[in-house]
């Protein structure tokens, strides 16, 4: 009886540190940004402190994303500094006019449709609220996709278990939620999709 | 210590119950079913800022407002515009689906000589010795653009032909042309000023013209009314959709729209209904209701109804003289409300469906989809966007698709005023495509481009002083800074139209009835979709609903 | 803001061109595929042909365009979906359908008297290169989910987008307005706000031309539909309620 | 399998044998023999499983279906076997809940074919829906106001019931019951029996129910739209009197197949009589309701949303006769010759009443899913036809031959008629 309590515990334990340490490591593949980009260097050097003046909302109310490489070129048309990062930039993308293929962290899906428009503007949020002060990062962060689904790893939050998490770590459907319970807001289905 | 098979199940039970409190199974669930919702195979829309821009639609030489939303450089979505003088907001099914035109699996990609893959060198080496051998025919699917003057100068510096495909809009005018000199495609009718309109057959909600022009007159001066200012007659065999929705409907037999056009000539010339003297028909009463199906009563009132409101005019489907008779019997030629001559410096044409003789090669260049086939033994050259198949060519060139090469658009076929707009090309052709205009500037570097011509007719315009640009608002010519500033305007979607219809020495001499050689029923291309290639969501419209019959001849 | 969006379709001006029906394909990505038929196609706007079932001149002919009747009370497709997939937007009024939480079991398809509701019975495709092609405002549907008409919410999404970037809570209607009735070519779809006593649209549906299809089943459908015609304004009843009499012989024995 | 089965005993050593497996006591055929009569059984399942497949992998194209025929084959095919594995809860609650301990011989059975029913039309569901691999999600975001939602909860733990209840049988198997574990936790489950018979019974109520709520909730479908009591329309009480009504005739049909096909009298003639009796009674009031209902449909419900009753029965085959044959062929009828003393004494009459009663159930499911989307509902809408496709008709055969591989397996290795207590003392001898 004591034995089979032993093998027993002996599953138990191997299955529980599979599940909870190798399996979150094991679903996500790793991948670089196409270059190194640092969003302090250019908060603190070239004035860009804003985040509006990279990433803006449209007059249409549309939001931009990550600039388009004309908006580089504006300062990097030539290499500025000797940095690897820098020499690729110039020559494989500004120079032959190709867009930088940037991983994006934040990305939902095709089926939502996410207005920072009226997140900003109507409801009065700051970038920092759902994307933290990563705009005061020194580093790119490596960007975790999901071998299953393809999200981003930021969209369940880097937590697996969800939960003790930081408030703006993962963009889940329940996260948008919650927010908006807790704002009283009331959007149905396809307040958020489409 | 022996491991025991005892030992192993204990193990797995200790694991499987470990496994359901770690996220492994939840996980998985949530994210396969995360999957399932984006598959990787599932086309996704591109992504980027949509930007709004202004052209004219190219499938037909009507030459819609187009609306076109713009993503990534390819356009995402047509509308009409409402501002546009002729289709006023309107579009008709095609047009709706025509931006995935260019991606249709029959795009022509590369030249084709006799079935086989061959190359644009071949093709002009080919037609150069040709042209050094004998005479060239060229056939324009659309005249009276600055493509069609390339065309045009071409086959005239080579002693050849310059043949146009007329819209079925056009052949109808032809009567008026052989009776009046005027060019057919200089005439129209003037619908906008009429009170009745006795169709003959022609698909007037259905494909006639620009679908904005009279569907949209139809819906504010006659749709639903009991007593519609604007009364529409029509003769059809069957329960037509333009008589399913007129203000009547009178069912004739196929084919007997002459003798019912000669009966109602014949009832208004003997009751003094109508003030002109037209020849009397040959045919008597009793025949034309004896062909028609109909009682001699019935013609006598389809008479009197005609005539009780006018402005009145007749429209023909085809190039049937007596409909054009009957017009000249009711006075409507040249005259507020009937037919009339919008254009003296239209020229006249030959059309493409004659026989060709003793010519060594014929040039096609049909932008439009829709498929001609000219009766002739010579090489054929043939520009198209599309593989249609059935066009027996021995040169298929491909040519610029849907929006993808600069065009005027003059005006539309039997409109009553003039009309002038530029169609911008807002995608990007493939490059293995070019145009008739540039593959003939490869054989005669003399010819002008067609970009040089549209900026010339621009200055024609704004020195000419007259007509009006139609955009949001409307500006006369008279008040454009300058032809650079007017050429802009219309790149950027303006129209200029003509001025309006003036009474003017417009008249057609019919001393007898015309003898109506045996009516063969013609279709029109634009209501019956006869096109080998359609856009591909056109067949929301005939195959995933019964509202329309299935096109003959569609590649699916 | 609280809006009750619904439509009156005049049909005296219908003439059946199907322009509505491309225009909507092409608004909401719905694919147009080879094998597909009147009965297993996509076609959230459907324009049917109707007759008097008469013959000669006597013979009249009606088209009806059907879209979703976007029901307001006991709507029946919102209470039989199992996981929540179809709901009455409180804002709106539109029924909503979201094919990504939707697993597939067409109860609600049994369950609409319009037959107003689609099953993507194939995965949707394009030939190469089309994709680009495609409306950036509406994800792609996968095979095995039902969508019906959303009154191209897209375009109310612009609308808000738009009116928040200007700074203002309330869209302008002009730019609401779904493909279909932005299509016809004789106007005679209008589309406005029911709940505004003030919209033309919400007049025009109280006006005693309009009716609307299979009222008395109770479900307050927000399409509306107007003829001058009596034997039209009877298609709105059943076969029964219309013609006691007729014994319409069944086409399919 | 015939009445010429050898004995185990028989068997020469080194031929295969299944012997040591077969419980004690029991004659059963050669193992050559009962693979013979699997064999065919196991090439429609794997037709079947096949076009299950094609449907999964290349989407409900496969079938016929359409978007005017969103439900076929498939949910007749559930609603029919639902309700006639209604046997398993009901004998249950009688055996259990009424202590009808007359009814304990046909209880092994009951839970076999329940089991068998139940799990196939889960089975065929997972393949109707669209997106099974989302299908968990009316757990995660159920509606509440749906009769699916509560078709899927009470299905799924009906389910989960009779695999409980299957376990003791199953652990009674003769090399099973040497693994000590295994008798200790096949006694503890025993015992609780009684309990998971109560539990199935609730939950069989709802979801026979909800099934039949299912239909008539649907207001957009005045063939099948009913008025009810509370939430539930009527047709949710009549699904359950009309399934625990055929229930017990089924039972019947099955065990007497069994005799037939194993040429043994496996349950007493007084049994199949007292389900019998069970069946018909249950089948009279049954007809009662339906005809009330009927009435108060024709005459209220159907015409209050402008539907003229005639007007369903215009289109053939879906004549008046079909409403006909539903209440007095497959119902009156049958419902006489199991309560009538004298036809219910005779075996022939017996069985061919339960067939009737069986026959009426489905009948029942037809006309409620197939005929309600065959019939027009705007004016101008046309009366439809559809015919499944080889790859629905395949699945469904593919669940019929699963469910004869199951029972078999189960007859020939558990001791399904055997008496429940003191089992252990008919040790016969190698």
């Amino acid at each position: 009886m004591r034995r089979s309590v032993l093998v027993f515990g002996l599953g138990l334990a191997v299955a529980l540190l599979a599940g909870w340490v190798a399996f979150p490591r094991a679903l996500y593949v790793q991948r670089q940004q196409p270059l190194e980009f640092r969003h302090k260097t250019h908060a603190e050097k070239s004035g860009l402190a804003d985040c509006n003046e990279c990433h803006a909302v449209r007059d249409d109310g549309t939001f931009a994303g990550i600039p388009a490489m004309d908006k580089c070129a504006g300062c990097h048309s030539e290499r500025i500094g000797e940095s690897k990062a820098e020499a690729t930039l110039v020559n494989d993308y500004i120079k032959p006019g190709h867009e930088t293929p940037w991983l994006v962290y934040s990305q939902q899906p095709p089926n939502v449709w996410f207005s920072h428009a009226i997140h900003l503007k109507r409801a009065g949020l700051n970038c920092t609220d759902c994307h933290a002060d990563y705009g005061d990062s020194d580093q790119m962060k490596v960007c975790e996709v999901n071998r299953i689904s393809g999200y981003s790893r930021d969209i369940w939050g880097h937590s697996i278990s969800r939960v003790h998490r930081a408030p703006h770590d993962g963009m889940k459907m329940s996260d948008c939620e919650d927010c908006h319970q807790q704002r009283h807001v009331e959007v149905g289905c396809l307040g958020c999709h489409q | 210590m022996k491991v025991t098979r005892r030992d192993l199940l204990v193990w797995s039970a200790g694991a499987a119950a470990g496994l359901m409190v770690t996220p492994v199974p939840w996980k998985v669930l949530d994210d396969v079913s995360i999957w399932s919702q984006n598959w990787p195979w599932i086309p996704q829309p591109p992504r980027g800022p949509v930007e709004v821009k202004q052209s004219s639609c190219t499938l037909c030489p009507n030459g819609c407002g187009l609306r076109v939303r713009m993503v990534g450089g390819w356009p995402v979505g047509v509308a009409g515009v409402a501002s546009h003088p002729v289709s006023r907001g309107a579009l008709c099914p095609l047009g709706f689906g025509a931006h995935q035109l260019n991606w249709h699996p029959q795009r022509l990609r590369a030249v084709r000589h006799r079935g086989n893959t061959s190359t644009w060198g071949e093709a002009h080496a080919a037609f150069a010795k040709a042209c050094s051998e004998g005479p060239v025919v060229v056939i324009d699917g659309w005249p009276g653009r600055a493509a069609s003057q390339v065309l045009e100068n071409f086959a005239k510096s080579r002693r050849g032909e310059y043949r146009v495909v007329l819209s079925p809009e056009t052949r109808a005018l032809l009567p008026y042309e052989r009776w009046s000199g005027a060019p057919a495609t200089s005439l129209g009718y003037d619908l906008e000023n009429a009170q009745t309109i006795v169709s003959f057959g022609a698909p007037l909600l259905d494909g006639w013209g620009a679908p904005g022009r009279f569907t949209r007159l139809w819906a504010e001066r006659a749709a639903g009314m009991t007593d519609p200012q604007l009364r529409l007659i029509q003769i059809d065999a069957t329960l037509s959709r333009t008589a399913a929705r007129a203000w009547r409907w009178a069912p004739v037999r196929a084919g007997a729209e002459a003798a019912l056009a000669a009966g109602v000539a014949r009832v208004l010339l003997e009751e003094h209904l109508v003030a002109s003297r037209g020849p009397m028909p040959h045919t008597t009463s009793a025949e034309a209701a004896d062909q028609t199906g109909l009682t001699a009563d019935a013609i006598r009132d389809l008479a009197r109804t005609i005539v009780a409101r006018g402005p009145v005019v007749a429209l023909a489907n085809d190039d049937n003289p007596a409909i054009a008779a009957l017009n000249v019997v009711l006075g409507a030629v040249g005259t507020r409300g009937g037919v009339v001559r919008r254009s003296k410096t239209a020229k006249s044409y030959v059309a493409a469906d004659a026989e060709i003789r003793s010519a060594r090669a014929v040039l096609i260049n049909s932008s439009v989809p829709w498929d001609f086939v000219p009766r002739t033994d010579a090489e054929v050259f043939r520009f198209a966007a599309w593989d249609g198949g059935s066009s027996k060519a021995d040169w298929l060139l491909p040519a610029p698709g849907f929006l993808e090469e600069l065009t005027d658009v003059p005006a539309a076929p039997a409109m009553a005023t003039e009309t002038y707009a530029v169609a911008q090309p807002l995608a990007k052709a493939p490059h293995e495509v070019r145009s008739a205009a540039q593959f003939l500037a490869g054989i005669d570097a003399s010819l002008p481009t067609a970009e040089k011509i549209i900026r010339a007719r621009c200055q024609d315009l704004f020195h000419g002083r007259a007509g009006t640009l139609c955009a949001q608002d409307q500006t006369p010519v008279s008040k454009v800074a300058s032809a650079q500033k007017l050429e802009e305007q219309l790149w950027n979607g303006a129209v200029w139209v003509g001025e309006p219809f003036r009474a003017e020495s417009f008249r057609c001499e019919l001393k007898e009835w015309p003898t109506v050689a045996a009516s063969v029923p013609s279709q029109n291309w634009l209501s019956s979709w006869s096109a080998p290639i359609l856009p591909p969501l056109a067949s929301k419209v005939f195959q995933e609903s019964d509202l329309r019959e299935r096109p003959e001849g569609r590649i699916a | 803001m609280t809006a009750r969006y619904g439509m009156v379709i005049d049909l005296d001006r219908c003439t059946g061109c199907g322009s509505c029906m491309v225009a909507c394909a092409a608004e909401n990505n719905v694919p147009a595929l080879p094998q597909a038929t009147a009965r297993t196609g996509l076609t959230p706007m459907l324009v049917r042909k109707v007759s008097n079932e008469m013959d000669g001149a006597a013979r009249r002919e009606v088209f009806i365009p059907i879209t979703c009747m976007h029901c307001e009370r006991d709507t029946p497709c919102v209470s039989v979906c199992p996981q929540q997939a179809v709901e009455v937007d409180k804002a709106t009024g539109i029924v909503m359908q979201m094919p990504q939480r939707c697993l597939g079991c067409r109860y609600c398809m049994t369950a609409c008297a319009y037959h107003a509701r689609y099953f993507n019975w194939r995965d949707p495709a394009w030939p190469a290169g089309m994709e680009k092609s495609l409306n950036p405002a509406v994800a792609v549907r996968m095979r095995g989910v039902v969508e019906k008409c959303n009154f191209c919410h897209g375009r109310l999404h612009a609308a808000k987008e738009k009116a928040a970037a200007a700074g203002k809570r309330e869209i302008d209607a002009a730019d609401y307005v779904p493909a279909c009735v932005e299509a016809c070519p004789t106007a005679a779809i209008h589309f406005g706000n029911l709940a505004d006593s003030n919209d033309p649209v919400s007049q025009e549906s109280r006006s005693s031309d309009a009716f609307r299809l299979l009222a008395r089943l109770g479900t307050e459908p927000k399409v509306y539909y107007k003829s001058k015609e009596a034997w039209v304004r009877q298609l709105a009843e059943s076969v029964s309620a219309r013609n006691p009499e007729a014994s319409r012989e069944a086409k399919h024995v | 399998m015939s009445s010429t089965a050898l004995p185990d005993s028989r068997l020469t050593d080194g031929q295969l044998t299944d012997a040591k497996w077969i419980p004690r006591g029991e004659e059963r055929t050669s193992l050559s023999r009962f693979l013979l009569w699997l064999a065919p059984w196991v090439v429609v399942l794997g037709v079947g499983v096949y076009a299950a497949g094609l449907c999964l992998y290349y989407g409900l194209n496969q079938t016929n279906m359409d978007n005017r025929f969103a439900f076929g084959l498939w949910i007749f095919l559930d609603l029919g076997i639902i309700a006639l594995g209604a046997g398993a809860f009901f004998t249950g609650f009688l055996v259990y809940i009424l202590k009808r301990t007359e009814l304990r011989p046909i209880l092994n059975t009951a839970v076999v074919v329940g089991l068998i029913c139940y799990s196939g039309a889960v089975a065929i569901l997972m393949i109707d829906v669209g997106q099974p691999l989302r299908a968990w999600f009316t757990f995660w975001h159920p509606n509440t106001h749906s009769m699916l939602t509560e078709v899927t909860f009470c299905i799924s733990c009906y389910l989960l019931v009779l695999c409980l209840e299957y376990i003791p049988i199953v652990l009674r198997n003769r090399q099973l019951r040497r693994l000590p574990s295994f008798l200790v936790f096949e006694h503890q489950l025993h015992k609780l029996v009684p309990v998971l018979a109560a539990v199935g019974t609730l939950l069989s109520f709802f979801h026979q129910g909800s099934l039949g709520g299912l239909y008539g909730v649907l207001r957009g479908r005045p063939f099948a739209y009913r008025h009810g009591f509370f939430i539930w329309p009527s047709t949710f009480f009549l699904f359950i009197l009309s399934a625990i009504a055929s229930g017990p005739s089924f039972l019947m049909l099955v065990t007497a197949t069994v005799e037939k096909v194993t040429g043994k009298r496996l349950v007493a003639g007084e049994v199949f009589r007292r389900l019998g009796f069970i069946s018909g009674v249950l089948l009279a009031i049954y007809v009662a309701a339906k005809s009330i209902d009927t009435l108060v449909w024709i005459d209220f419900t159907s015409p209050s949303v402008g539907f003229a009753p005639w007007q369903y029965y215009m289109h053939k085959p879906f004549g008046l006769p079909i409403l006909f044959a539903e209440i007095v062929i497959f119902g009156l009828l049958p419902a006489f010759l199991l309560t009538y003393r004298r036809t219910a004494m005779r075996r022939g009459w017996l069985l061919s009443a339960a067939a009737l009663a069986c026959g009426g159930v489905l009948l029942n499911r037809f006309v409620l899913t197939v005929q309600t989307l065959a019939l027009p509902t705007l004016s101008f809408d046309e009366f439809l036809q559809y015919t499944p496709s080889w790859q629905e008709v395949a699945s469904f055969g593919g669940v019929i031959a699963y469910g004869v591989i199951v029972y078999s397996l189960s007859y020939r290795y558990l001791p399904l008629f055997a008496p429940q207590q003191g089992d252990d003392a008919h040790v016969s001898g190698h």
